[in-house]
This record gives structure tokens, C-alpha cells and sequence, in this order.
């Protein structure tokens, strides 16, 4: 059976716990689910909220190219992904990864592999707003990042 | 040709988009951006840390070699910081 | 701050949804949450229900270890490990850890530890009940799950 | 001293927990193992695979060389398959 990925960029927020249940209704095939949500922080008090600018289409595109990598790779059993643009506070929800497989290692792999893709190549900038009521700019992207998706190799 | 622009790309241009017609002999990503940073000041702004500015053409990301033929869109933005 | 973790060894079901609103409510220095859920699979149509019979006591304790390991080890803000005995049908839930942190990586890294040594170390055993009405007995160990235990430094 | 039996240990003995005296000499939780396997057919038929019993000490992960001295409660069970 092909997976076909579940992809969605979007302004309004997403609920983990329901978007979990939706992929795994009337399921007996899965054995490990593993999701991974990324939020909004406020950097010690600083930050009032952040502000998500995206290339709608080559986002949704770009997003889907990396879930199709993911699929061929890993033997998963359903994959959802959620990246919200806009402005959004801190404790707010940014992206949300759900990577269902038979067995956990691909489950984490896989979940680990969308994340450190979507950060290096999905069409998303993330600018600061202060709680001082500035702006303090972009965010500039972090080596860190691209030396993360550098562990798997080229996709 | 379509050209958009995001983030700080977007910002130093002044524009979201603009429709240029090309002069002959632009045949790649880097020759469209040698044309551009010519254009304005705003647009020298926009390009003159050449390496910060990433491309994609037809929302495909793109190297400054790729060939402009056939393209439709061709988009330029800083290092994404999406996730 | 050092980040108490929540554990709990019980019968009944829980909600990925609620235990992660709950560890994250007020919260706004928290950049990831991983979360896995291991569930019960029907093994191709073959299984009826797993049991999971368990060490009351050390399987709290044990899991305790392994949880203040993991904080020891990542910066984590936050971590949840619910795992459940009795008996459990294909598609219903056995275990849940929670793992949040500023950064993903450490996220990551920590909920999959707590995996690997849950596997390995806590308390459980798992019997296979069949469709046909038998047993077909313990599940055994997999020699893959030392290995991946055994990637982590011993703790 | 408290002796307890999970999974298919607990099967073969035929009991989930037992109240032992055991005889002076038993000092190891080896010692203990070779005392239990002289105990009767069950007890012999759980200890045959040796090597795939493990052990806790009061609840804490043991191996056979650990002493038993000050010990509450000693388990024995298979290779564990939670998670």
C-alpha cells in the first residue's frame, strides 16, 4: 500500500491530539506513532510573537516533495504534515510532523528526517516581533540546521 | 517573466512581484540577478549579499547556473527558517 | 530548573492529546515536543489482544530511572511516560512518552531513549492472544532492541 | 526471604510468589538460582534456560554474582518486552 502524505499549510491552528486520531482511526496495522510539534518561544520574555511569511504553492510543494522522500525511505504507515504562517504568540503552535510505521525506529526517523528538511528547504521565514513593540528583524537561518539535514543524504 | 520576492529580499526590493520582460541575452538565474541588481539602488540593496539570497524557479529550489528557458516564475529569499 | 518527570503505570487508556496540553499549559518556553505512542498491532489479522502483565513497584521505579536519565542527559522542559499493563486489542494504546525541549534535537533524542530503555528495561512482558481463541504464548525479546538500547552509554 | 515469578517463569514455577528459609551458604543470587532449581520439577523446569532468566534485587536489575545480604524481595522473569 502507497501512503500518501497528508499535507496542509495553513493560518489557523491544528490539534494534535485530533489530527493523531484521524490517522489512526479503524487502524490495526500501526505499531508507533511518533509526532513532533514545534512552538513559538518567547526567548526569556523578549519575544511578543513571531510572524511566518511563506511562497504559498512551492511551500505546499516543496513540503510534499520531502514527505514523498520520506515515504520512499521509511516503510511508514501514514504521515501528516501541518506548517501554519502568519502571526503567531508565544505557546502557539508553528509545524506539526505525525509519522505512523509498523516498527518505532522509522516512526522517529522519519519525523526527525520531515523536521530537519522542512527547516532547510521548506519556503518559511520567521520574523521577530519584540515586546517592546519593535520589530528585531529576521531570524537568520542556523548552521545547525543545515548541518542537521546534511546526516541524511541528498534528497 | 514573473519575479517575487520574500522576507528581507522583499523588504530591500520594495516589491512582493513584479512582471519584467527580459532583455536578450539573459539565460540564467545569474545572469537575471546581474540585470536586477542594475535596475535600482533598492534592488542593489536586495542583492548585494549575492550569497544570502536563495532562488527558485517555478517553486523549484534552483542553483545561479540553472538555465531560464521555458520558466515562468522565478522567486529569490533569504536561508528559510520555517519548522 | 530541574524538570520533574510525570510517570505512570496503570491500566486504564490515555489521551495523547490531553497528557501533552497538560505538560505544556502556561508554558512558553517550550520550542519541540515529541511524543511517541506505542500501540497494539493485530499482526496481519493473527492477534486478538496483547497482555501485558508487569512488576507493580519496579516497573514505576524502573521507568523513573530511566526518565531522570534522560533529564540528566538532554535539557528537556518537560517529560511524560505512561505505560500500561492488562489486556489491550489491536489498535489500542500500550505506552506514551512525552519529551519537550527549547530545541528539537534534544526532544528527539530523548523520547527515543526512553523507547529503547522501556524496551529493555522496564518490567513488561507481553502474551500474544490469538483470533483463533489460543495463546500463542510470550512474545520473545528482540535482539535489535539491545542494539538499539546499546547506542546510548549505559546508564 | 520473598521470592516473586513473572511471566513464563511464574508459569513454569506454577506460583507468582514464594516465602523461602533459605539454608546458610546462599550467598549469591547464583547461589540462589542452584538452590531453587534443586527445589522440585517446576522450579528446575524455570531454571533450565538459565541464561534467559533475569533477576531483580529488590527491585533493581541484578546479575548472579550480586550478594543477597540485606535483600527484601528477589524476581525472576524473562527478558523484558514492554514498551
Amino acid at each position: 500500500m502507497t501512503v500518501r502524505p497528508s499535507v496542509r499549510v495553513e493560518a489557523k491552528d491544528f490539534d494534535v491530539g485530533a489530527e493523531t486520531a484521524s490517522l489512526r482511526v479503524g487502524r490495526t496495522d500501526i505499531g508507533a506513532i511518533v509526532t513532533f510539534t514545534g512552538l513559538c518561544r518567547d526567548e526569556g520574555g523578549r519575544l511578543a510573537a513571531l510572524e511566518l511569511e511563506h511562497y504559498p504553492g512551492m511551500a505546499e510543494a516543496e513540503i510534499r516533495r520531502i514527505a514523498d522522500a520520506a515515504i520512499e525511505r521509511w516503510p511508514l504507515t501514514g504521515l501528516t504534515v501541518i506548517h501554519r504562517y502568519g502571526k503567531i504568540p508565544p505557546g502557539g503552535n508553528i509545524v506539526l510532523v505525525i509519522a505512523a510505521s509498523a516498527h518505532r525506529q522509522a516512526a522517529f526517523e522519519a519525523a526527525s528526517f520531515l523536521m530537519d528538511f522542512l527547516k532547510t528547504k521548506a519556503p518559511f521565514w520567521k520574523k521577530e516581533h519584540l515586546v517592546s513593540g519593535e520589530s528585531s528583524g529576521w531570524v537568520a537561518a542556523r548552521d545547525e540546521d543545515d548541518t542537521a539535514a546534511g546526516r541524511w543524504s541528498a534528497i | 517573466m514573473q519575479i517575487r520576492y520574500f522576507a528581507w529580499v522583499r523588504e530591500r526590493v520594495g516589491l512582493e512581484q513584479e512582471e519584467l520582460d527580459l532583455p536578450a541575452g539573459i539565460q540564467t538565474v545569474g545572469d537575471l540577478i546581474n540585470h536586477l541588481k542594475g535596475l535600482d539602488d533598492n534592488h542593489a540593496a536586495a542583492f548585494a549579499d549575492q550569497e544570502a539570497v536563495r532562488v527558485a524557479v517555478d517553486q523549484e529550489h534552483a542553483d545561479a547556473d540553472r538555465p531560464l528557458a521555458g520558466a515562468r516564475e522565478i522567486a529569490f529569499f533569504p536561508p528559510m527558517t520555517g519548522g
